[in-house]
């Protein structure tokens, strides 16, 4: 009976040590902040890592190279990137931790599933975040929510405005049917696309590697959109070549981009491969290719993809941000909490700022926390 | 006269092409000590087997005190009165001594206690677990294991093993307790000890008993009437001392 | 007070633990000490514990190998989410809250049930694949779903309940599952259980019914599931399928090995150990270094199971051991168990590991599907 | 005609599960272990015949050295990891290849980073004929398993060998009393099951040129239900149970209500199949002695 009630006291406070108990609650954890701090959730293992790693490696090149020209007047940024390996439950404790080190302001999460968990929590502390490739619909949903991506609905829209454009009478459709964003980008593309152009549907699931069946189902189409990542995209391609038409086009969004890295030749491809997007990882002129020049130098062209190019505009934004409301007389201290943060940079946001980058120019957001920015049809080989 | 226990009637079984058992027909009374032997191979085990539920058999049929019990289940049998033990022997190794004949005793009426009683712990769980182990108690006091009923049963010598088998068949509150091979891997002094209870099981509780055995002194000390299979026909049916001398028996188990 | 004395207090420690715990948590929770982060990992230590105790039963008591059990847990998280979503508004809070655990619950122990049907005829490893693809099945037809129903690919935005409070249900449904679990055991029913894990053949021809006594232990193993999917649901913001793969499953089994199967407590403090491991390696590793996360956790998995498990290193375990350890530093206390009374329900509920593996050179074992045996002739 | 197109794609499909199955039906019907670590081996190997082609542009060259470096690790995975727990309890074995499984995976991604990489082995072609269209690779994937499964199971049957592993898979102890060293036929089975592999890990490279470090996991367990439907330990179960899965999943794809479900159907239909022949196709019914 004795030992039995030492046996529970012991267990008891070994939970509570174990749960490191820090008895401060409601403390202001940016009080001993000498860094701005900004914080991130990626998938940085697993199946979705290459674009965690893109996040991660991008958003550290922007802080370091603002660092070096002397950060904000002279105070320096932190990066924290936690890793959630796109799986929602994990991004509690990730955030949790990034508030403990001083976050003030964030990237949400870098893939949709685990930023609509991300949303919620944030919206509660009120932390800013401007996510750099979190494209769900429902990301922005609040107030303290911005994307640097475009949404997938409205990447679905504007893709079938497109396609109506060229007065196609029939095109295929391949994509991700358990994917939130290929799915997402599919329904807004299909409502939108004009009713006389017949479709041919089919999709795959998971991580299949084999689509000879979804190929011939789509054999005869000439037009082809794809909605999905860039790596069942190459499989497609190579296994689809001599069975699709030399001539037809394979047409996607942002997903797409990437692509560059996989094939070292595109001519191995016969068909046209195109693209609306953001950002081009063959750019050859602009800021979007001395960023493909810093960061290839840096990480080589393995992770070089729409997802780093996006979170280096978004760190850009958000301390251009933060420049502009200090010339117009708010107080931004190195200790500033996240809330406070939030406010001012709602405000810039909301108030016509607006960034030029890597991913576009003049970009400015709507009230609903969506990018606005020209998507460009990128045609990243012609057919051959 | 008394009334007839068990009756089969052409009772047989083919695996593929080979009958194991064929045309079997045994008729075993109330109290009666019957055994069963023949040579290995001969389908001993095999009728075990289909008396029990195990297999089923593909002819003839076979009765309990007048009900038909062809094709049931193991289940079913055994709680129609019916317990075996098994030649090679099958405990449940990770459970204690008296847990094993606990076991044994679950189907009985006066132990029921249902699944909601038992997580809800109510009285009555309570109550069947203490009569329960009572009579547990009572039942290995009969086969010599009282001693032992907090041993864990894989620690046991082969011997007690096999006493204990038939605690736990015993435990199921048979009409017809049928053991194979009970004395096989003992000493002559258990194989007399063994004796004695069987006997006694038989004479005290009013069970029927139908054994498998090797041991003709076992046999022929024990049982009254015997029936000696072969190549799964039955030769001879008798009391021992006449059909163990049976030459038809003597050539099949010298061969030739 | 003479009752008491006779009152077995090892059996209801855990639940005293588990009971300390929560209350410890509630007023810390109360006073505004703990902070909702810490709410968040208990609610997930709550559910890791409702699951690898539920699983115990079926693959530690029953001898099944099952690796569907979060298919079971998705189909409460699912339901039981979309059931507290709906009626929320219409009862209020705290009448969604036990309706949708309930439903939850129950549905996934139907289809338990259903799952539990095929245990009648296959065994070990063709089992185990059959509750694997169970679990993707489920998985594959909420995924599918339609955005109306339960939100497809998107997820299931679920219910919301006050964290102070959550947390505390959480455990209460841990006290829940450990009391039916371990009445359920430590009863004749348990017993019965046992013998079919440790037996099949002898457990029915004692006259055990076999297929009742599979079909309970499956269906109370999911019903818990179940439970413990609507406080998943609960618990996060929103729920989405890929979470519940086979990979998840085999988590939860991870629990139920390393805990000793056959031991609830082991489970407990396996599940517990493994959420926290997880959550530290998660927050501590960061950046460049989080690659080295399944690195540590699949080293320290592969450690643990051959110091627990390999036969040569016996004599090794029973020298260096976390019972040893503290002994050290207690006087001994000889024990008191005079009959059977004090300890009938020892064995089953702890099964050494290496009892379990001398039954591979044995005539049976529950977790060999097919061990060699002539036909009978 | 469009029938025998899908069948085409299940043949190209269910190709490669065969070839994964072949290798992971030896392992598992001799060492009777659950190996969830076999598709990150055959990952392993792929990532070796980049290395190869990298170094030595010869893909003849690096597929010998990835065949040579799955057998070394194999073995040693055996060695480190399996053997030790020989004699425990199946489960810890199994979540000792769940651990490997982890670390080959993470260490994977550590060396080579997260990104995908494109792997061209060879590019073979395809063949026309009256409007069908077959990618070279298929036929070579097919030819090539029958080839293992008949090399395979002569090997079992014939030698030496090959008839002490069906004497380890039907008893271990029996095995080890009759004088035949255990530890050594199972060593001989991973290194050809790690052998298979790599084999595996080429086929899919020629036809799926992404590389990536969870190149192995979904395919481990769909070759785990090939192996089952099969019927566990045989071989050529092996190889008709990964052709079946590959058919079904051509047809599931071309029927669009269904295709999202594809996975689920696979999984009915190995439902079905246990609960019709609960040993697998081409599984042998054992009876226990009573």
């Amino acid at each position: 009976m004795k030992s039995n009630v030492k046996k529970v006291i012991a267990a008891v406070m070994a939970l509570v040590m174990m749960l490191g108990l820090t008895a401060c609650s409601g403390a202001n954890y940016t009080e001993n902040n000498t860094e701005f701090v900004i914080g991130v959730s990626g998938p940085l293992t697993g199946g979705a890592a290459v674009y965690g790693v893109a996040v991660q490696n991008s958003a550290q090149m922007a802080v370091d190279e603002i660092n070096a020209n002397g950060g904000l007047n002279g105070v320096m940024f932190k990066f924290i990137a936690t890793d959630d390996t796109n799986d929602a439950t994990k991004v509690t404790a990730n955030y949790a931790s990034m508030l403990e080190g001083g976050m003030q302001v964030s990237l949400g999460c870098v893939t949709t599933a685990p930023g609509l968990e991300f949303k919620q929590l944030s919206v509660e502390d009120n932390v800013f975040f401007l996510t750099p490739s979190a494209s769900g619909d429902k990301i922005p949903e609040f107030d303290n929510g911005y994307q640097m991506c475009f949404a997938d609905g409205n990447q679905g829209k504007v893709a079938a405005e497109y396609v109506n454009s060229l007065g196609l009478s029939e095109i295929g459709i391949f994509y991700k049917s358990d994917d939130a964003y290929s799915n997402g980008i599919f329904e807004q593309f299909k409502e939108n696309l004009d009713p006389s152009i017949a479709t041919v549907e089919t999709v795959f699931t998971g991580d299949a590697s084999d689509f000879s069946s979804q190929i011939s189902t789509l054999k005869n189409c000439t037009f082809i959109f794809m909605p999905i990542y860039y790596q069942p995209a190459s499989i497609f391609m190579t296994q689809a070549k001599g069975i699709i038409a030399d001539n037809a086009v394979y047409y996607g969004c942002d997903g797409f981009d990437g692509l560059a890295g996989q094939f070292e030749d595109f001519s191995v491809i016969p068909q046209e491969i195109s693209m609306l997007s953001h950002f081009d990882s063959n750019a050859t002129e602009g800021m979007a290719a001395e960023y493909i020049a810093k960061y290839t130098e840096k990480f080589g062209t393995d992770t070089l993809n729409q997802f780093g190019a996006s979170a280096y505009d978004c760190v850009y934004a958000i301390y251009y941000a933060m420049e502009e409301a200090i010339a117009e007389g708010e107080a931004i201290d190195v200790t500033i909490s996240a809330s406070d943060l939030c406010e001012i940079l709602k405000a810039q946001f909301q108030g016509g700022f607006s960034y030029s980058g890597v991913t576009g120019e003049n970009i400015t957001w709507d009230e609903n926390g969506y990018v606005a920015k020209i998507a460009v049809k990128y045609t990243l080989k012609e057919a051959n | 006269m008394s009334k007839i226990v068990l009756k089969t009637e052409n009772l047989g079984i083919s695996f593929g092409g080979l009958k194991a058992v064929q045309n079997l027909n045994v008729e075993i009374k109330e109290g009666q000590l019957y055994g069963l032997v023949g040579p290995n191979g001969a389908g001993k085990t095999t009728v075990f087997n289909m008396i029990t539920g195990v297999y089923k058999p593909t002819t003839g049929k076979f009765w309990l005190d007048g009900e038909d019990l062809t094709g049931k289940g193991q289940e079913t049998i055994n709680h129609k009165g019916i317990a075996r033990t098994f030649q090679n022997i099958r405990l449940f190794n990770n459970m204690t001594v008296i847990r094993n004949v606990m076991v044994g005793l679950h189907n009985q009426p006066e132990f029921s206690c249902g699944v909601i009683a038992s997580v809800l712990r109510l009285p009555k769980h309570f109550k069947t677990e203490r009569a329960m182990r009572d009579r547990a108690k009572e039942i290995l006091d009969i086969v010599g294991l009282l001693d032992e009923r907090n041993n864990l049963s894989c620690n046991l010598p082969y011997g007690k093993q096999r006493k204990l088998e038939i605690a736990r068949a015993l435990a199921t509150n048979p009409k017809l307790l049928c053991l194979d091979e009970p004395a096989a891997g003992m000493n002559p002094h258990e194989t007399e000890d063994l004796m004695k209870i069987v006997r006694r099981i038989r004479d005290e509780y009013n069970i029927t008993i139908l054994l498998i055995e090797h041991d003709m002194k076992f046999v022929s000390g024990l049982c009254d009437e015997i029936t000696v299979l072969n190549f799964g026909t039955s030769l001879v049916q008798g009391p021992p001392e006449v059909a163990l001398n049976d030459p038809e028996v003597i050539k099949a188990y010298i061969g030739g | 007070m003479e009752k008491l004395k006779n009152v077995k207090w090892n059996h209801y420690l855990n639940y005293i633990v588990v009971a300390a715990v929560t209350l410890v948590f509630a007023i810390l929770s109360l006073t505004g000490v703990i902070e909702s982060s810490d709410k968040y990992l208990l609610e997930k230590v709550a559910i890791a514990i409702t699951l690898a105790v539920s699983l115990s039963m079926v693959v530690g008591f029953l001898g099944e190998l099952s690796l569907g059990h979060a298919g079971f847990m998705c189909i409460g998280a699912y339901l039981g989410g979309k059931t507290a979503v709906i009626l929320e508004p219409v009862i209020g809070e705290w009448p969604a809250l036990i309706v949708s655990l309930l439903v939850g619950g129950i549905v996934a122990a139907v289809f338990g049930m259903i799952i539990g049907l095929p245990a009648l005829r296959l065994r070990g490893d063709y089992l185990a694949i059959v509750t694997l693809a169970f679990g993707e099945i489920v998985r594959s037809v909420f995924m599918n779903s339609s955005k109306e129903s339960f939100g497809g690919s998107l997820g299931l935005d679920t219910p919301r309940f006050d964290k102070d409070i959550l947390f505390v249900i959480a455990f209460v449904m841990v006290l829940a599952t450990l009391a039916v679990t371990q009445n359920l055991i430590r009863s004749k029913h348990g017993r019965a259980i046992t013998a079919i894990r440790d037996n099949e053949i002898a457990a029915r021809a004692t006259g055990i019914d076999v297929t009742k006594y599979k079909l309970l232990v499956f269906t109370v193993s999911s019903f818990f599931a179940g439970i413990a999917g609507v406080l998943y649901s609960y618990s996060n913001f929103t729920v989405q399928s890929t979470k519940f793969s086979y990979n998840y499953s085999i988590e939860i089994l991870v629990m139920v090995v390393l805990g000793g199967m056959g031991s609830i407590n082991g489970a407990i403090i396996a599940a517990t150990l493994i959420t926290f491991l997880d959550v530290e390696l998660q927050t501590i590793l960061t950046g460049n270094l989080a690659v080295l996360q399944d690195l540590i956790y699949a080293l320290i998995l592969i450690v643990l199971v051959i110091y627990n498990n390999a036969p040569a290193l016996k004599n090794f375990r029973e020298k260096y051991n976390l019972k040893a350890f503290i002994n050290k530093f207690r006087p001994h206390v000889p024990s008191k168990h005079k009959d059977d009374e004090a300890k009938w329900d020892r064995v089953p509920t702890k099964i050494k590991m290496d009892e379990v593996l001398s039954v591979d050179f044995q005539t049976t074992s529950p977790y060999t599907p097919d061990k060699p045996g002539k036909e009978e002739k | 005609m469009e029938f025998i197109e899908t069948l085409i794609n299940g043949l190209s499909i269910g190709s490669t599960y065969a070839m994964i199955a072949l290798g992971y039906t030896m392992v598992y019907g001799i060492a009777k272990m659950l190996n969830f670590a076999h598709g990150d081996i055959i990952m392993v190997g792929g990532y070796m015949i980049y290395v190869g082609l990298t170094i030595s542009g010869n893909p003849v060259i690096s597929f010998i050295a990835a065949v040579l470096s799955c057998i070394i690790l194999g073995i040693t995975i055996e060695k480190i990891a399996y053997r030790p727990l020989r004699g425990a309890s199946p489960l810890a074995v199994l979540i000792t290849a769940i651990g490997v499984s982890y670390l080959l995976q993470s260490s994977a991604q550590m060396i080579f980073g997260s990104a995908p990489k494109m792997v061209t082995v060879a590019d073979l072609g395809s063949i026309s004929f009256s409007g069908l269209t077959i990618p070279v690779y298929v036929l070579v994937t097919l030819a090539c398993s029958v080839v293992i499964m008949t090399a395979l199971t002569l090997f079992v049957k014939y030698t030496r060998t090959g008839r002490a592993m069906i004497a380890v898979s039907e008893d271990k102890g029996a095995a080890q009393l009759m004088g035949i060293n255990v530890n050594r036929i199972i060593m001989i089975t991973f290194a050809i099951g790690s052998g298979l592999a790599a084999f595996a890990g080429l086929f899919m490279l020629m036809k799926s040129p992404s590389l990536s470090n969870t190149l192995g996991a979904m395919p481990g367990i769909k070759a785990f239900t090939s192996a089952v439907i099969g019927g566990v330990g045989s071989i050529p179960g092996a190889m008709l149970g990964g052709i079946l899965m590959g058919v079904v999943e051509a047809i599931s794809l071309k029927i669009p209500p269904i295709a999202p479900y594809t996975d689920a159907i696979e999984f009915i239909i190995l439902i079905i199949i246990l609960l019709v022949k609960p040993t697998g196709i081409l599984g042998k019914k054992r009876r226990e002695k009573v």
